[in-house]
């Protein structure tokens, strides 16, 4: 199945204004004004563009606390979001919530849980709800490399394949956990590729490529939709941030020589302009004026924040129960 | 007598309550059935998950055939996988359905803890109020037949003192189904813990559907010289205890909170107007429980109130020791009850 | 690897002797003396036979509520075991353990846990404790097919092959937890058996046949004591008798008409007393004689637990921490 | 401020105890580093676990680069997997080691509850003391910066309620390596509870290997009007609270309990023989927290001397919210403090 360029355009639009909004947080990030522990997903666009574009509107998503690609991927409105690292009332969590804890439920973006692997059964349990209301909805869970090393990961995708729940498992093998990379923790690949096709659709695919994402994921998608059960997708990517916060963190020295540079090769997103460039579908003034109409919107979604008004002490107390 | 043969042989006390006189007497077990064969039938979005829920002994009796009646899909088995299937349950909740997942034992809700606690308690408030999870868990305290630690455990102390949860533990049947109900139509996370000494018991329970408010503590019996607080079934054996204090000229006061959280602190701190003096039982450890928050109450909004030390009768700070003379040794009730209110009372 | 004969009927005698002492529970456990609930292992003796024999006295076994068998396989004190079920203070855990938490550290047995997968880790750190003191010990972790759904069993087994543990998952695959069979809890068969052999040696063996347990045991040990890494071998096997407390549950229904009676012809003990006799390892006389010695050591761990003395109320508060 | 940009800027309030002068002045980081240090280099038996402990920040600085000095085989990084690495480390102890597991935050001990809890802290008691587990596991309470509700908890409301673990919360960097130490060398688990916010301290800590006893509180400041007792991180607060008392007339006496679990109860008794006002200063939940059992421990033990109501100052009863104005009216300090002992005092 091929892509039509106008979608595979939309795509690198989608990637390129996610990719933006993290540039735009860590140029302001010293400033201390969000005052939020920000986890940027630069370089692992593809992954939440590629996964989301298979799904649709109604369809849920469960996020963890790298969430910014996936809310906004999955169609999450951009200024409550920045309003939320803002710590603002028009946060998308009225500023209770912070970046790690994204929500826009009218696009199906159920929150995210900044427990490593905790999204994992609650996006299960949508599955189920979808199942058990006999909705065609589908959920996707997204989670890194180091969600993986939990057992509720094993527990989950039980459940799913025993019960062929319409979710599909994305795993954004970023390569660390934090500082630990996935050779610290896992004795080899993951042990779910094992298993038979007719009970996990599982796949490994290159992370940094979209296409590739995309169609992986509409394959789940398909899979689920006709109830024939979970899949479980490893998409291969790399952090090129710090875990947390803004900027590179090569300093550290916890990545071998050369490991970024070598990946800032596989850039996900300017390799897709060059492909688009290459293959005539856009042309770099399109490129320009993309860049510039979402710098315009990264603009506005910032005043819109920056003007917004802070919670106050009364309203400490609400929305401890759902009345 | 081993778990599996505990029947409802005795009547539980007549505590006289206006408006409930109307039911028949069922077994407690029966009452938690009724809610839940009601629940499911009113209700599309309700169904109940559980390791053995669909098996011969059906959670004590609890859930016994409900699969028959309402179909697989909505009364079913699940893996041992208590951490996992409690984050299922929430997520089933926030997409748009009514759970009630029965833990069997509370100890088993360690597992279940990073779920209940770090997510289904906080879904609520940590997005503003965006997604809501009316998720019910259950579990019922083991008890005797050397149960032993692993397997007898009263956590309600844990579970009392996180933000998000409510916390319900009946002592009638009556209550059982009522409170099970509520929870069941309540928008928020609920943890029933039930004990399975109540399960010896048979009480009069209405057949029509009903509710008993989460929050609103029940007045077991009228006293004026001393306040008991029972906590679970910790409350029958404080009734017990104040039946045999009456022949000693002793006129106590019993409370069942019945919900814990949220807890009825007037009800405690207008009986205390009236007696001076609380005793607080709970069916569990001493150190940090449920006690230690009502014992707390007392010193901070009912000083004046006090004409005694508060005092506990509570489990000993200890894991459940198997043997049954220890047993006996580590549980306290009516007795201990009656002996600490006397030496409270003592002139 | 041909076991000797001699091995065989000790063996034999082995599984004989824990026969023995369930069915010793089963005809006493109606007068209400042993208050405890009792998980016997009637049908499952070859399991822990086997794997034990290819244990040496100092190497550890983690076993779970079902522990009887691996208790004495292990060579566990029959008179404390027997004490421990009728609460004694003589009893292997002075009473405060009961059926479901055995002990015996002077041959390795470190304890039990009767939460479902909770021996699990606790084997695992065993092994770890091993290689970190330059032991050549190895832990044998008991475990059901119930405690398969858990997920400290792929957290453990991943640390265990990360690290090389010399760590033998032992699952006792008696297809059911409680009433449940192991086809309503699990979408099919251990992802565990797809791991590359050198990550983790995995086998599946008839539980019922000690020769074959011992085998795959044996490949196991070699393998840990070698520094290779852990080993996971499912034995299936059955439960003959209700999961909990004495007599058959075959009334309750919930396993397939017929189930039970295959199976007896399956019995691990009687199948390998035909075996030997038609081997001619043993004759009638024989076997009559091993019974009446057994039969005698029961009789005298029965008096010796009836004769002692009960815990007091004056030891309650003992142990509670190790001074 | 960022929580990885948090550094030892202030010293820690003199209360001038005696025999700690001796020690050099050292960031709070650095007096955990030396116990380990210390720890690994004096007992084989000891090592270090826990996911980050070898990484470039090891730990806010308490783990850094020990696992150069003493070898990764002692230090070493862990999945992320708290289930079953706390049964690990626990399996690790009964085979005869002394394993020491970072947990980072609080709140991922939820995932180790079972383990902890139902393992670790009963084994001894079940087996009849057969096996021990001497683990330590240590977990640091974060907090600001839009930690959230699930990386700011404080969680010894919950751990302080389990018989067969004691709990350790220092608030001085003395005390930080100390009881470390105590805990390393204890036979049975220990949990500790850091709070970031000590972190921002510099402290007098001798060189020399010692410890401080698990069970003893430290008096932190003495006075006659009220006894505060602090928490953690709020022991620091109640003495800034003092001084600022002290300017109005107002001498309070501020015990820091150091240990919770055992608790030195006659420390607070005996202060509140001689002020008969206790305010409870926690870094936690009110309800059913540390705090109620220190209140009930008054009602029960302390009823006679109690002259005024027990008070609470304790975080509300919800999950943490990330926005610092929302922080800002979450957090208790000494200002809270301050205020309610006025209110008190209050003629
Ligand atoms: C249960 C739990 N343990 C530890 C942490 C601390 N922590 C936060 S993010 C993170 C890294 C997770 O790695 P991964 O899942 O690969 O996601 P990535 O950050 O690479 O996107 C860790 C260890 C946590 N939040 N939750
Ligand atoms: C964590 C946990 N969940 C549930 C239980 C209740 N329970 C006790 S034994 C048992 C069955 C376990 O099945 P399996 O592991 O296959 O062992 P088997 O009884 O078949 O030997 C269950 C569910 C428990 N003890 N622990
Ligand atoms: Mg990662
Ligand atoms: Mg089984």
């Amino acid at each position: 199945m091929s892509i039509s360029s106008a979608r595979l355009v939309d795509l690198y639009r989608q990637m390129l204004r996610i990719r933006r909004l993290q540039e735009r947080i860590e140029s302001e990030y010293h400033l201390d004004e969000m005052k939020t522990p920000v986890h940027l997903c630069i370089g692992q666009e593809a992954v939440a563009v590629g996964v989301c574009a298979a799904l649709r509107s109604d369809d849920y998503i469960m996020s963890n606390h790298r969430g910014h690609g996936h809310y906004l991927a999955k169609g999450g409105d951009l200024p409550s979001l920045v309003a939320e690292l803002f710590c603002r009332s028009t946060g998308c969590s009225q500023g209770r919530g912070g970046s790690m804890h994204l929500v826009d439920t009218r696009v199906g973006h159920l929150g995210s849980s900044s427990i490593v692997g905790g999204g994992i059964p609650l996006g299960t349990g949508l599955g189920l709800a979808c199942r058990m209301q006999g909705l065609d909805r589908v959920s996707a869970i997204f989670f890194g490399d180091g969600a993986a090393d939990e057992g509720v990961l094993y527990e989950s995708l039980n459940l799913a394949m025993l019960k062929k729940l319409p979710v599909i498992y994305v795993l954004e093998n970023n390569q660390y956990s934090v500082c630990s990379p996935v050779g610290a923790r896992h004795s080899g690949g993951s042990v779910f590729h094992g298993v038979e096709p007719d009970r996990l659709l599982s796949a490994k695919v290159d992370g940094n490529q979209v296409e590739e994402v995309l169609a992986a994921a509409e394959r789940a998608v398909a899979r689920a939709r006709a109830g024939e059960g979970p899949s479980f997708i490893e998409c291969l990517t790399y952090r090129m941030r710090g875990h947390a916060g803004a900027g590179s963190d090569a300093h550290l020295g916890y990545r071998p020589e050369g490991e970024i540079a070598c990946w800032e090769q596989r850039d996900p997103v300017t390799g897709l302009a060059e492909r688009l460039l290459t293959a005539g579908h856009l042309d770099h003034a399109a490129l320009a004026a993309m860049d510039q109409a979402i710098a315009e919107e990264l603009d506005q979604a910032f005043i819109f924040a920056k003007a917004s008004p802070l919670p106050g002490a009364e309203e400490l107390g609400l929305h401890l129960f759902s009345e | 007598m081993p778990w599996t043969k505990i029947k409802a042989e005795v009547n539980e006390p007549d505590y006289g309550h206006a408006g409930e006189g109307e039911g028949r007497r069922l077994d407690y077990a029966a009452a938690i059935h009724e809610a839940l064969d009601q629940a499911l039938s009113l209700d599309p979005r309700v169904f109940v998950m559980g390791q053995g829920v669909d098996d011969p002994a059906g959670m004590f009796g609890s859930t016994r055939d409900l699969h028959l009646k309402h179909g697989r899909e909505r009364v079913f088995d699940t893996p041992l996988a208590e951490t996992a299937l409690t984050g299922v349950a929430a997520g089933a909740a926030m997409g748009g359905l009514r759970p009630v997942y029965f833990h069997n034992r509370p100890d088993f809700l360690f597992l279940a803890m990073d779920q209940l606690v770090n997510h289904a308690a906080k879904w609520s408030y940590m997005f503003a109020g965006a997604v809501k999870v009316p998720l019910v868990l259950w579990a019922c305290i083991g008890r005797g037949w050397g149960s032993a630690a692993q397997h007898s455990q009263a956590l309600q102390g844990l579970f009392f003192h996180v933000p998000g949860l409510k916390l319900v533990m009946p002592s009638t049947a009556f209550d059982a189904k009522g409170l099970l109900m509520a929870a069941i139509a309540e928008d928020n996370p609920v943890l029933i813990i039930e004990h399975r000494m109540n399960f010896r018991q048979k009480g009069l329970v209405p057949e029509r559907a009903y509710t008993v408010p989460l929050g609103k503590g029940a007045l077991r019996r009228a006293g004026t010289d001393v306040t008991i607080v029972g906590v679970s079934q910790m409350a029958t054996e404080a009734y017990l205890a104040a039946e045999e204090l009456a022949g000693l000229g002793i006129q106590a006061e019993v409370l069942d909170p019945r919900s814990l959280r949220p807890l009825d602190e007037d009800l405690i701190l207008s009986s205390l107007a009236k007696t001076g003096r609380l005793v607080v039982a709970d069916s569990a450890w001493k150190t940090g429980g449920v006690s230690a928050e009502i014992a707390a109450l007392a010193a901070e909004k009912g000083l004046d109130l006090l004409k005694a030390p508060v005092r506990r009768v509570c489990c000993p700070d200890l894991p459940t020791p198997a043997g049954y003379t220890l047993e006996q040794a580590y549980y306290p009730g009516a007795a201990q009850i009656v002996a600490t209110v006397r030496e409270l009372l003592r002139p």
